[in-house]
């Protein structure tokens, strides 16, 4: 029996003292029209041996040789280290830190990832994370409608570019809440929110308005004009941020006069894998004024008995198993094990390794973008500065080059047309450091010819 | 000791990357660089492997004890699972890659996809939560779509046994809805006289767990449905205890209409210090138009691929970036393959005899059942109220205590009704001589209580530190450590 | 610096309380002439990342689809949690463990790995590794030679069949004892020892006999017969076994009349990668009467000041840290890593695995054998069963259907001219649990193909 | 608690296998087939991963702490080369995989073989010893083929410093010659005068480390190789200290003949709490005939090779069944790689200001260093004599209550020749933190042996055991666990 240690003289020995006869009879209470049960879907057991085999080529039908595809989730060099320790049983099969006694070591390390975390951010406060970007993002927004008192608005202003999937999970989570999500237009020269658009939106009182840094499409927005309009409007400022970038770009605690108030964002670029989408790890921090509306797991230093210093889950007034229905959120279950990982990740990494990385992955794309735009009829999409990940303007449907290129072993970008018609001929591709100068270069080669097929009509032989 | 405590300025793990250059691309306005050092910590490799390993050794696990935290079934989480979810294929898989180089993927989560139908007799599942509480929302938030769809907007309430867990409120808040709690009866039962008193119009749901959080099995189930289906109410079925019942009932057949799973619970995938959990959603045809998304469809031309809202229209959405927590999913699906069907009807039955054999056994050494005339199911209920009164330990002493005989403590005050409640979970995995040896340290933690009560009171003694002070802690607020 | 966490800063603080100016200065007690130390062939460092990408380059240009190559080194399932816990920083990163108290883990494992493997091979007591079945089996010649002092002999004498780069082995590391080493002649019908050579070769005396089971071509020797002629003309017997076919066949320990005297092997089996050929481990077991004879690191069971059960590396008084020129041996390091993953290995299959999966092994190859046999020119070699290797005598040379399978994904076996000319027409096939009736089948596919080709001397395209 | 302590009859990881068919094929002969249980644990795959789990816990080591056992150079073992060397391609090469196959393989060893030349300052390398001894093994025996060759067979004598590691006579015993002691001065050198009484034509060689033992640089070795080298011996270097030098002389420059290298010390291969170990040879032009096959060769043509005994008709074999340790030099490989040369010339320079910088601070506090006026290369000696005579504490004591304090104790009571004395060494990964918190450590220790000596002499006291009855463990053999 897979897992289950029982001989069948150990479960013999366990119903005598039960004091029933079969392992039916514990079931009895069960009414008896309900017990079925029966599985007619899942099929017959396997070996271990026989399934690591069925994954590994499931695995293998999923093997690129390249990808330049971002849009949300990246590919950086995960030093070894980190997942060795992370998948330390210890790390890797421990509950939530219920029994602080017990669990020192997830405590102690989630408040160094708390402060590494704000650190990063430049802000004061953070917590133990939330499931992702996109969900973080949803709970900065009831965030800020719970502490953004004074302007009494369950409406939420974004600026342009804000990741499109992080806005439609956004929706579902707080649309239920009637709060409303206003979104700026994108300046379709620049790349950036188109002023007017914004000003018009925030007209109306609202509690918060999102910046993303740099946003879905590469770019990078004026953050401190953003952030001081924001404030003067008595909005409070909800940021999100790619963390690598953050190694190069201005922080969010210093954007505008007084920082962001609130700063969401993936923290997958740490040292988690892409892995089709997760687990990966939403981080959430603050400023200490709303530091008790923020939702999630927080760890706080505090002493023991004989005054040695020791971690604990604290706060948790705010939580659903103290508070219940007046929870600042239902979440409970997070992304332990992934922030254990992005905290190994920034330790290895330091300021001087993320700044290198993150200035690599700035100059890989330039340089990327130096070579495309030699092709004819290809262009940069947007004149805005960008961080490591550019929309380019193809001759061609972009889908068509993802197609051929795929068929060629090289994932070359994200085809803009599946989030917005009028953008089907462009394609987001990210460098990071993990690209050679020779792999920009075969790039290079394989999409001036995937856009000479395209423009031929040809089929491009598999 | 803290990391930063062994830093200094200037060193680094320098095999981890290229030295920058220093020309930042000048196209980076002044004014949005970075004009100052992150602070993140300054320490060889070797620093960081030493300062982590140690501290994972501050930490009990499965891996390294008996864990019989009750409502979080800490079973063995086979490491074959995880090696075949970490097959580079399948970690180097973006989010976004096509479809040509997805199948392999895909084509487990849509097997996961009908494993679990079946496993729970619902029409269709999602995978996409990425735990339990947001499971609990998407079904929550499919209810409420229901009944919008349906202009039957007299419906703002939910209904929540008073023994529920917190995220069953608190969801219900999340989804817009007021919250009436129903209380339980001296059996553990949820009070059906009472249910019957509150259900109505008013009544958009109610969200139920069973077995029960009480950890015994509702016995009255069909009846509670039909009176909560006959005012217009829906059931949702929290479905962190389905351990207990996997391959014995079916949460559809009992009429569920929605349902959350704790992948990290029944199909043992690592929660990792806190997460990551993965919380798929089942319904039944009725609310099959409003799952979230994507789902995975197949086509037998095509193969698999993302079903999304174009095919989903009245989807509540989806509820993250991606797709949820992928890699707990292929671990979930590694785990139902290696099981197969004759694996999971076996899971119910062994958590369940571990269940009852753990409570016999303790009852025996003289610890008061909160339910003693009814079955355990796959956990169990002791309350210490009596000693609490009788000798001055309270359930939390005793909870510390076993920490010092290396056995992790049951949950603790949950659920909140029953007074110095501890919760017993076992699970399937662990050995009759593992459970006799957790007996053999409460029996002597009860004697301890009897004839020294200050080692049981000022317990733990054998742990990284002893008690702390949780209300400092939230008073003086140290979340994060100040620059120097 | 790659490794090396000293800034500047701390270099400098070191050299003042050293006192010396610079770190040449440590140097200047080397004759200047001497110090030069350039080098010009270490090409410059890089970084891991760069590193991962080179080495995974490389490791995918050896990868094949299957392997049906034994010939020493066996493919088998090795359970995830054998690695995952083998490769915890506290073992993989421990040094032998001289201080006792700081290394029970170790200690206490490499005593459970003794009682395994002793109970494995039916001997009385083990030691904690030597290098691999090679040496393991010198080690045994020189240990039987010592142990015998009644046969005064520095001969050994060999069955038919042993691995024969196991002998190359022992001829070079126990031919500068003066040690003669003697190998009867196999019976080129059964595969197995010839009866009358060995008569011969027994006829004078010498040390011990050794013994295979099953032997390099895959046959199965009668083990008792071969023990109780050698315990009757007064030569120890030492076995070199399969500890896999030790599930199926009878223990070392209960050959002939008394049992072998000393059993080696190679560990690999039990749950080591093939790794081109190492690390593995040599596993040693002895009777009782000669344990004091037997090189290596042991571990006992003992008690501490509190009469508490603990661990300990013993009889030291053998080893050549005490006893220098009198050791038994001079090996110092030997494979403990190993033997924690043959240890946690053979925990998890316990008696009814190990048998399960040499039964497979055994059922498998009979299964390929019966297709195999089909084809037209190609046979048996030798008549006497086998455990999981058979012989197959080929109508061409065995180095082509090598060449053709493998660039078609598929090595086929070993190619026995490799050892003895006269058999460049045999192949050596094993089949182990990992091949399924699907891979068989497709084997046998392959095979007949390569074997029709390479008569009619097509070349295959690649 | 052993592992058969928690199996229970007929349990087992059924994860793991399929199940048997009870029809083992029937030409086995009866008598051939075992007929008993071969007793291995019957236990579950998580009592498995818990009780090797709990083991690893009782273990120091580099991840977890300091461990400056002298003569080991126990520094940290880059993660990504075992990642690098554990690559799938790589663990599922068979070792006697044709070549078309081998390639990236076979050029790695290649590439290693070179760098260890440059390194060394040697003509050629074999890779193939499995550990130092091994490494020792083939030296010596290729110093006797060479004589051999030669018809010297006077040449019956090894010439080892009395300091020398025990492998040192062990090995030349295993290559069948005698052992000569040669005396160390009193500085730590050679005697230099000694050495010329006792070398003739009888000298089949003179194995030395340098830097020595002693932890210092043996300052006439240039003197020395001559003194040999004219009576026609020739010289063998022991190259576990060559973490000392790396980058800063190369032995084949000092005139040696032959030597190995411990590529898990100097090249940062974990040690695996014993093993295993890989011990590289490298040889002069003169012994290049004589080299241990197989070993790599390159042909512009073809490719990587094996050169075996066609190639090199002289050599003095094969000393494994296969190639050696690959995984090992694999990993060896991939540090060089991440090192590069400038890595290496760092190597010597920061063991060795690590070594003196310790030396210093521990005079300072108090001990008694063995060679107080030479400088000390990677390691360095202190002596405990006096203590041990003032306050009855001894080295050993000293030894383990630093496992007390949390670091791994220096090496004990080696070199033979120093009393009390215990050989430390830092290595060059360690931050001068650690360095001080073990100076520390030590200085603490020596207040206890002042004020309340029985702390030191009973200890340790923190550690899972006490200390161990080491004669019953040799006088009452249990090497294994008896059947029930
Ligand atoms: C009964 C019950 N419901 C819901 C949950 C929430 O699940 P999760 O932690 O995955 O969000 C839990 C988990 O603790 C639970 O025990
Ligand atoms: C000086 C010296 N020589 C030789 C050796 C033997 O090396 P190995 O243990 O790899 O056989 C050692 C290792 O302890 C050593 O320190």
């Amino acid at each position: 029996m897979p897992f289950i240690p029982h001989t069948d003289a150990d479960t013999r020995r366990m119903l005598d003292v039960i004091g029933v006869a079969s392992k039916e009879s514990l079931f009895d209470e069960i009414p008896a029209d309900l017990r079925a049960g029966h599985l007619t879907e899942v099929p017959s057991g396997l070996s271990e041996m026989a399934l690591l085999r069925l994954m590994s080529e499931r695995a293998q039908m999923d093997q690129t040789e390249m990808s330049f595809l971002g849009a949300g989730a990246y590919e950086h060099h995960i030093p070894s280290a980190v997942w060795d320790i992370t998948t330390r049983g210890e790390f890797l099969t421990a509950y939530t830190p219920y029994q602080a006694e017990a669990s020192q070591g997830t405590l102690q390390l989630i408040y160094e990832f708390q402060t590494m975390i704000a650190r990063l951010t430049g802000m004061d406060v953070a917590n133990a994370s939330v499931y992702d970007g996109g969900s973080a993002l949803a709970e900065a927004m009831l965030m800020a409608v719970r502490a953004n008192k004074k302007a009494r608005s369950r409406r939420i202003v974004t600026a342009a570019g804000v990741h499109p999937h992080y806005l439609s999970a956004c929706r579902a989570i707080v649309g239920n809440q009637d709060i409303e999500i206003l979104t700026a237009d994108l300046d379709l020269q620049s790349g950036v929110t188109d002023g007017s658009s914004l000003a018009t939106l925030t007209d109306q009182s609202a509690a918060a308005l999102v910046i993303p840094l740099p946003n879905f499409y590469g770019a990078l927005d004026d953050v401190d004009e953003l952030t001081r309009l924001a404030h003067n409007k008595g909005m409070l400022v909800i940021a999100v941020v790619n963390p690598t970038a953050l190694a190069l770009l201005r922080p969010p605690g210093e954007w505008g006069d007084r920082g962001a108030d609130i700063a969401v964002g993936e923290g997958q670029p740490l040292g988690i894998p892409l892995a089709s989408g997760g687990p990966y790890l939403g981080f959430m921090c603050c400023s200490q004024d709303v530091v008790r509306q923020m939702p999630g797991r927080i760890v706080g230093r505090t002493v023991d008995l004989d005054g040695r210093d020791g971690f604990a889950l604290t706060l948790q007034a705010r939580e659903q198993h103290i508070r219940r229905a007046k929870a600042t959120s239902n979440i409970c279950t997070n992304q332990g094990l992934l922030v254990t990982a992005a905290t190994i990740y920034m330790s290895l990494m330091g300021d001087e390794g993320l700044r290198a990385v993150a200035m690599q992955c700035a100059q890989g794309v330039r340089s990327l973008q130096d070579q495309l735009i030699e092709i004819d009829g290809v262009s940069s999409r947007f004149t805005s500065p960008a961080f490591h990940e550019v929309t380019f303007a193809l001759p061609c449907k972009a889908s068509d080059v993802v197609d051929r290129m795929t068929r060629r072993g090289i994932v070359p970008g994200y085809d803009l047309g599946q989030v917005d018609l009028k953008f089907a001929q462009c394609l987001l591709i990210c460098v990071t450091e993990t690209k050679t100068p020779a792999d920009i270069e075969r790039f290079v080669v394989e999409f001036s010819q995937a856009i000479e097929s395209c423009m031929s009509g040809v089929a491009t032989p598999c | 000791m803290l990391i930063y405590d062994v830093e200094s300025p200037g060193r680094s793990a320098t095999a981890q990357f290229e030295p920058a250059s220093e020309d930042i691309p000048d196209d980076i306005p002044i004014a949005l660089r970075r004009d100052n050092q992150a602070g993140l910590p300054a320490v060889s490799e070797l620093q960081v492997v030493r300062h982590f390993t140690s501290l994972s050794r501050r930490n009990f696990s499965i891996d390294g004890q008996f864990y019989p935290l009750g409502s979080c079934t800490m079973k063995y989480n086979p490491r074959g699972a995880s090696k075949a979810a970490t097959n580079p294929g399948f970690l180097s898989r973006h989010p976004l890659a096509p479809l040509s180089v997805s199948q392999g993927f895909l084509q487990c989560l849509f097997e996961l996809q009908t494993y679990l139908m079946d496993v729970t007799g619902m029409a269709r599942v999602s995978l996409t939560p990425m735990a339990g509480a947001q499971g609990e929302f998407a079904g929550v938030a499919m209810i409420r779509a229901y009944h919008d769809h349906h202009n039957d907007d007299a419906r703002t309430e939910i209904l929540v046994p008073s023994a529920a867990h917190g995220t069953n409120p608190a969801t219900a808040v999340m989804c817009g809805y007021t919250v009436r709690e129903i209380p339980i009866t001296d059996d553990g039962d949820v009070d059906l006289e009472a249910l019957k008193q509150v259900v109505g119009p008013s009544t958009a749901g109610l969200m139920m767990t069973n077995p029960s959080t009480c950890g015994v099995f509702e016995r009255r189930i069909t009846e509670i449905q039909q009176v909560v289906h006959d005012a217009g109410g829906l059931l949702y079925y929290d479905g962190a205890n389905l351990n207990a019942i996997l391959g014995k009932v079916k949460p559809g057949d009992m009429g569920f209409d929605v349902m959350h799973m704790n992948l990290h619970k029944t199909f043992a995938t690592p929660h990792g210090g806190g997460g990551p959990g993965s919380g798929p959603v089942g319904v039944s045809e009725r609310l099959a138009p409003y799952v979230p998304t994507p789902i995975v469809g197949h086509d037998p031309d095509n193969g698999y691929y993302w079903m999304d809202e174009r095919e989903i229209p009245q989807t509540i959405g989806n509820l993250s970036a991606f797709m949820g927590n992928a890699g707990i999913l292929l671990r979930a699906y590694a785990y139902a393959r290696m099981l197969g069907h004759e694996g999971m009807h076996r899971v119910g039955e062994y958590a369940t005899l571990n269940a009852n054999y753990m409570a016999h056994r303790l009852a025996e050494v003289g610890f008061t059942l909160a339910y003693p005339n009814r079955r355990a199911t796959h956990e169990f209920i002791i309350t210490l109220a009596s000693e609490s009164k009788s000798m001055g330990v309270t359930a939390m002493d005793v909870a510390k205590r076993l920490l010092d005989y290396g056995y992790h403590a049951p949950t603790t005050y949950f659920p909140l009704l029953i007074p110095e409640c501890l919760l017993i979970e076992p699970t399937e995995t662990e050995s009759p001589e593992e459970l006799d040896g957790f007996v053999k340290a409460m029996a002597s933690i009860l004697e301890e209580a009897k004839t020294e009560p200050e080692t049981v009171t000022a317990a733990p003694h054998k742990m990284p530190v002893r008690r702390l002070d949780d209300v400092r802690a939230a008073r003086q607020l140290d979340l994060v450590l100040a620059r120097q």
